[in-house]
């Protein structure tokens, strides 16, 4: 079955996936194009949303209601915090050490 | 007992493994830890002995490389009375060289890692007898070869101990070569390595009878490597470069009896196939003479009982080949105890006169009479004299091939030149006045006592395949009441022909006097040569491996270069080249790796739903 | 709900927290020997908590951890495996000596992590569990902070592992919004018997974050950066630990909850094979640091534990188990005795191990030990388990891959005896021969003897591994 | 005049879509990393908007406090203790940057397309609109409980090693 738009109102389950997919992928397309660690981890954050979304709109529409998809995105936020406090110790201990915060400075390990 | 009869290889590999991991530090830890795992070993091989002679049988393997469909290799042991006797041999004969070991090394450089290979190699030994499929002897018969080349190479500082070390395992290579080649052809026809089933599948037909000759034939190549039949045979004289013990020990009693005791093993299959049997029988025939041959001008004491050695061993195969396995291995078992006697007391005249050249030894009977009258003895034994043990077994095989006229000749005419060399070898050694200067030190007692308990075997074994006790060692073999082939015209006749020999060696060399030996040489000067040369064989040898062999591998040598070098180079140029190329993808950037993650997980993607794509899902 | 089943995670767990308590509140008692000793305790009191569970399965937490003998023999291994490291730290520990107490508990907390990670049968679980041990991971790769590689391979592991999960989440939303289920055997009930298209998106997503994890090409290109840059011991229990349970649960999942795509799944963990083994051994051959050079090599390794998998079938499963008991002990050995000698040497360069053979012999032959069995030389661990691996792959007609992955083992073997060539034909510089630590060289003996016992006796632990992939078709 | 509720539904809907894609995409494309992170607030923020109108009204809830709330603070305190040129650089390289978005748009029609063409059995019409929160609280401490539990260790994880990691020494 060809893949097809869906109406634009009313709001179906398509309607969030397709949210869900956008946010994934510009979030994607955050991590591989910015160069500051920081920035590269917010755009993480974007992903990780766009996941949520995904999540939600499943556990909104699914029959028989199943609220195990809410339940997984609380736990992704949840670690999702968690994530980023270990990336921001890193970034800190990285900056110490070489005063800059840009990923493409990091690649003494090569080859 | 006899459920666990693995324990007995399992006590030398133990205490192998305890002297290489540290009790090679204590030469008296090492030495002993060597003779009381054997002495336990030859205690239980006795009460295996015993329950299998009440009718114990034992089969068992394990999948040790388990693979499901036809495939899958698996090892085991099994117990019956061949093993059983084997068993015995093995760890007796073992346990008095090694005792014998403890004086004769005393002071060697490398005493404990004598004993650490002497355990190894009574471990493999073992292990050889217990195996229960070709695999499994044969992993046994290689690390018996390596433990051959490590006690050859003892002394590895001498450059000619260094080459017999290497020699010996190059020429048993090829017969161990072919063994494997034997091995796939019979896996290859009748689907198991395992003795029994090959013996089934070989009763119930279903080997071709030529594929059961081919097979049979190139595993009889691996025997006529390890027990140095013609033409393989050259290894074995110049294996005694190694310590008087070892050669007693592995070349005379136990490792290159493996051959023999390979094709007893295998002899329900041999029986198959009337073209081996005439084979192995001609090819044993051949060498017991041949070798006799070369036995009677040796000057090197030691190189007279290693061709004494092949030419009994010839013997076995000739027995073997006529059918008669019992016979084989009855004169294997005789041959065991004699013929380490004759080493140990070879071994104690070399210890006394630091030489091995008897032509400068003589009249060494008062120092050392218990040697003399052992070696006497031994002799006797070896060449067949009523009533000692050599000459029961001896006599089996005799009447065996009295059926066939060429061989039996052949047979006879061994049992004139057995006993007039080791007669040689008597009035040389033991007779006559000093000829060499002895370095006057006593014999310790751990070298006296094999000494003595070696000649009661040596006279009684015999009685084990008396006819007039009704052959129980033969009966026990064959499984059945077998009676001994006793027949008094060969008897006689056989004794006849070794009291001959005995009384032309006196004749040439008695009492020490070497004069009509020399003049008798001298007349027959070409025969002389040509025995003294060894029929040129080792020349023969060397000038193929120089022209022939080199040769080929020149020519191989530049198609290796041009062609085989040139593939292999350029495939491995190949490799580098995109190792290299890929290692640049590999930029540090980790953005670089980022994007390949999801070029990746799109690519899966895709490929993963592709049928669907297509339609063709 | 029956928390005994957790017994096992719990001790290391409260291991971790007494270690932290004890070096805040009794700094003097603290000492590296004590701690040592605690916690390899623990790990032990956990194995004994655990042996008596092989025998039958149970399930517990509504069903999202179960205990059977899959996930029994799998934590055996990790337990197993971060002892050995544990033993083989203490030069490690010696420079960290300001936060001891932290690295223990961290590995502690991480091996914890991997064995929830192994018996987790729901994907929250799995999800939440693989977070816990990424997380442990990126800190003790960064562990030397003031090493600009150590902080470089945290820093490149975190990020790429919090895309992998990202991905792996994704593709979990994805099979959630198709069955509506997280638990796996309710996942698997409830899936059409022909794959969708969104279930193979679902499952290609799976593989990549997985992939991750056990570093199948194109998803390892941070294993080499990481291996080098992060402490020696770390990266010798990344290498096992973390790559066993990630096999653990690819093979649960895969198994479990998708058995309706076995033939797509088994389509693409072979593709995922014979490119990992081939880039593995590729670039291998132009390494010239010993981490770097081990790092490709278990990638390579990966690849052909991937073949294993795609076979599809209990007997490759069971294979696959051997393989990574096999694959533990010599990828420990190999480490253990880097650990060592770079630690003597002062280098990681393979053209400095030259002439150890005289300086260091017992190092230079568990090493060449190691590398033997990793080329798969006879009678070593690795050869049984190649055979093992093979043979499974040629019964379920994967002929082509196992002929790739025996010109891959001949390619190996190059880059394997090149190490050997220079520890033993190559003289050296002089230096004057040191002893190892005790506890070091016990772990070295322990998985040199592993190697060799593995190998020899590879029928029985064969045994062991059938029986552990059983309860898990079961 | 009545305003369907679908239509309202659906204006919330796009608005907030529009803010959370608009607010990712600026994110990407701004140069300063103080605006890309008030940007990821906006996305973050808009994503709760999304969240109330599928239906999840506590994890709306949940994405402001912990999201807005603790994780912008954290990211902002990591900005600061980071202080460097804030301006440049900005994007990688062209071919990196041109790359990636290739990338991420392959990602984007993959999926898009793939869940697009799927059937989703039994889905409702809107979104069921029952209050969630006790129910999510109640499964947290009943079928997720052991999730529940690892998580707190995880959080032990995170702040040991950041501790260790961040701390001066």
């Amino acid at each position: 079955m060809p893949p097809s738009l869906p109406p634009l109102y009313p709001i179906t389950l398509q309607h969030g996936l397709l949210l869900g997919a956008a946010l994934f992928s510009v979030g994607l397309a955050g991590v591989l194009a910015k160069r500051n660690a920081i920035v590269i981890l917010m755009a993480v954050e974007v992903m990780l949303n766009g996941v949520n979304v995904t999540f939600v709109a499943f556990a909104g529409y699914l029959q028989p209601p199943v609220l195990t998809g809410q339940v997984f995105a609380v736990f992704v936020i949840a670690v999702a915090a968690a994530e980023a406090a270990v990336g921001l110790a890193i970034i800190i201990a990285i900056y110490r050490l070489r005063q800059t915060v840009q990923v493409d400075k990091a690649d003494e390990l090569r080859g | 007992m006899s459920q666990n009869a693995w324990i007995v290889a399992a006590l030398p590999l133990a205490s192998f493994l305890l002297i290489a991991a540290g009790a090679r530090r204590s030469e008296r830890a090492s030495a002993w830890l060597t003779i009381i795992s054997i002495g336990l070993g030859a205690g239980i091989s006795g009460l295996v002995l015993a329950e299998v002679a009440g009718g114990a049988r034992v089969q068992q393997s394990f999948a040790w490389l388990p693979l499901s469909g036809a495939f899958g290799l698996s090892l085991g042991f099994q117990v019956d009375p061949l093993t059983a006797t084997m068993l015995v041999v093995v760890t007796s004969v073992s346990l008095l060289v090694q005792i014998y070991s403890l004086g004769y090394m005393r002071g060697d450089a490398g005493y404990s890692r004598y004993f650490a290979a002497m355990s190894l190699f009574t471990f493999s030994m073992l292990g050889l007898v217990l195996a229960n499929s070709l695999l499994t002897i044969y992993l046994f018969w290689e690390l018996v070869g390596l433990c051959s080349y490590l006690l050859i190479g003892h002394w590895h500082e001498r450059p000619e101990a260094a080459a017999a070390a290497k020699k010996a395992f190059i020429v048993t290579r090829f017969g161990d070569f072919a063994f494997l080649l034997g091995i796939l052809f019979l896996y290859w026809h009748a689907g198991t390595v395992d003795f029994t089933g090959l013996e089934q599948a070989a009763a119930a037909g279903r080997i071709p009878a030529a594929a059961l000759t081919v097979g049979m034939l190139l595993v009889f190549c691996g025997a006529v490597g390890k027990s140095a039949q013609f033409p393989l045979h050259v290894w074995l004289p110049d294996a005694m470069e190694g310590p008087t013990p070892v050669s007693a020990l592995i070349h005379a009693a136990t490792m290159v009896a493996a051959g023999v005791y390979l094709m007893a093993r295998t002899s329900p299959l041999l029986e198959h196939s009337a073209t081996a049997m005439l084979v192995v029988a001609g090819v044993g025939g051949f060498t017991a003479i041949f070798a006799a041959t070369m036995g009677l001008v040796a000057n090197d004491i030691k190189r007279v009982l290693a061709y004494s050695t092949v030419s009994q061993l010839g013997y076995m195969m000739l027995a073997i080949g006529l059918g008669a396995m019992a016979a084989g291995v009855f004169h294997l078992f005789n041959h065991a105890f004699f013929k380490a006697l004759l080493f140990l007391c070879a071994g104690s005249v070399i210890h006394l006169m630091n030489t091995n050249d008897m032509f400068e030894m003589g009249g060494l009977r008062r120092q050392r009479p218990l040697a003399f009258w052992a070696t006497t003895i031994a002799a006797l034994s070896l060449a067949g004299v009523f009533p000692l043990s050599g000459f029961w077994s001896k006599d089996e095989i005799l009447a065996a091939a009295s059926a066939q006229p060429l061989l039996f000749a052949a047979a006879l005419v061994t049992v004139f030149l057995t006993a007039t060399y080791m007669f040689r070898v008597i009035f040389l050694t033991f007779l006559g006045s000093p000829r060499g200067h002895a370095h006057e030190h006593p014999e310790p007692v751990s070298m006296a006592i094999p000494l003595a308990v070696l000649i009661v075997p040596s006279i009684l074994t015999g009685l084990l395949g008396a006819p007039m006790v009704g052959n129980p060692l033969g009966s026990f073999l064959e499984g059945q009441a077998a009676h001994a082939e006793f027949d008094p015209t060969v008897a006689a006749l056989s004794t006849a022909v070794a009291l001959g020999g005995i009384l032309f060696a006196w004749a040439l060399y008695g009492g020490g006097k070497t004069e009509p030996a020399a003049r008798l040489a001298a007349q027959f000067r070409p025969a002389h040569q040509l025995l003294v040369n060894r029929y040129y064989m080792d020349h023969l040898y060397d000038w193929l491996v120089r022209r022939v062999v080199l040769g080929i591998g020149w020519i191989a040598n530049r198609i290796d270069l041009g062609l085989i070098d040139w593939m292999v180079n350029s495939v491995g140029a190949a490799a580098v080249a995109a190792g290299g190329s890929l290692r640049r993808i590999q930029s540090g950037q980790v953005q670089t790796y980022a994007w390949a993650f999801f070029a990746g997980a799109v690519t899966l993607a895709v490929v993963a739903a592709w049928p669907m794509l297509m339609g063709t899902r | 709900m029956d928390v005994g089943l957790l017994l096992s995670e719990i001790i290391l767990a409260g291991a971790a927290g007494g270690l932290l308590l004890a070096e805040a509140f009794v700094p003097r008692l603290a000492k590296r020997r004590g701690m040592l000793l605690l916690a390899t305790m623990s790990l032990v009191a956990s194995a004994i908590v655990l042996v008596p569970r092989a025998g039958a399965t149970a399930t517990s937490f509504s069903g999202a951890f179960i205990v059977d003998g899959f996930t029994v023999y799998f934590k055996l291994l990790l337990l197993a495996a971060t002892f050995l490291v544990l033993l083989g730290s203490g030069r490690f520990l010696d420079e960290v000596e300001d936060r001891q107490a932290e690295s223990i508990a961290l590995v502690l907390l991480a091996t914890a992590a991997l064995m929830l990670l192994v018996s987790a049968t729901e994907l929250i679980t799995l999800y939440i569990s693989l977070e816990m041990a990424g997380l442990s991971f990126a800190f003790l790769a960064a562990w030397h902070k003031h090493s600009d590689r150590s902080i470089e391979a945290g820093l490149k592991f975190f990020l790429l592992n919090a895309l992998s999960s990202a991905v792996l989440l994704y593709g979990m939303a994805i099979l959630y919004g198709i069955t509506g289920e997280t638990q796996l055997d309710a996942i698997a009930g409830n899936l059409a018997s022909a794959p969708t298209p969104a279930l193979l998106l679902s499952v290609s997503f799976l593989l990549a974050g997985f992939g991750f994890k056990v570093s199948a090409v194109p998803f390892q290109m941070w294993t080499p950066d990481v291996y080098e840059g992060a402490p020696t011991p770390i990266t010798a229990y990344l290498s096992v630990a973390s790559k066993a349970a990630g096999f653990a649960i690819v093979i649960r999942v895969l198994q479990t909850a998708l058995p309706s795509a076995q033939q797509e799944w088994m389509t693409l963990v072979a593709l995922l094979a014979a490119v990992t083994m081939t880039v593995g051994n590729v670039v291998a051959l132009i390494q010239t640091n010993i981490k770097r050079m081990l790092a490709y090599s278990t990638i390579a390794q990966a690849g052909y534990i991937l073949v294993g998998i795609a076979a599809g079938t209990d007997q490759g499963l069971a294979a696959v188990l051997f393989y990574l008991a096999a694959y533990t002990a010599t990828n420990l050995a190999a480490f253990t005795a880097v650990i060592e000698i770079s630690g003597r040497t002062n280098s990681e360069r393979i053209a400095d191990f030259a002439g150890l053979h005289q300086r260091s012999p017992w190092l230079a032959f568990a090493l060449a030990v190691s590398l033997l069995s990793l080329a798969g030389l006879p009678p070593l661990a690795g050869f049984f388990a190649k055979i093992y691996v093979f043979w499974a792959a040629i019964q379920s007609g994967l002929v082509w891959l196992v002929l790739l992955g025996v010109l891959n083992s001949a390619i190996s073997l190059y880059y394997y005896a090149q190490v050997i060539h220079d520890m033993y034909m190559v003289p050296g510089r002089e230096a004057a021969p040191t002893r190892a630590m005790p506890p070091l060289a016990a772990a070295l003996t322990i998985t040199v003897v592993g190697v060799f016992g593995l190998g020899i006796l590879s029928s029985f632990f064969m045994g062991a591994a059938e029986a552990a992939a059983r309860t898990l078709s079961q | 005049m009545v305003i369907p509720m679908e239509l309202l539904v659906a204006g919330g809907f796009y608005t907030f879509a529009a803010a959370a894609i608009a607010g990712a995409i600026s994110l990407i494309i701004a140069r300063n990393v103080f605006h890309s992170a008030l940007f990821l607030t906006l996305t973050l923020a808009s994503a709760g908007g999304v969240f109330v109108i599928l239906g999840a009204d506590f994890l709306a809830a949940v994405q402001l406090l912990i999201y807005v709330g603790a994780v912008m603070i954290l990211i902002l305190f990591g900005l600061m203790l980071t202080p460097q040129d804030v301006e440049l650089p900005n994007l990688s390289t062209p071919g990196q940057a041109i790359s990636g978005a290739i990338v991420a748009a392959a990602i984007f029609v993959v999926s898009a397309a793939t869940l697009l063409s799927a059937q989703w059995s039994g889905t409702a019409a809107e979104p069921s609109d029952v209050a969630t929160t006790e129910q999510i609280g109640v499964s947290l401490f009943t079928t997720f409980v052991l999730p529940f539990e690892i998580a707190s260790v995880l959080f032990l994880v995170a702040m040991i090693g950041a501790i260790v990691i961040a701390r001066e020494r």
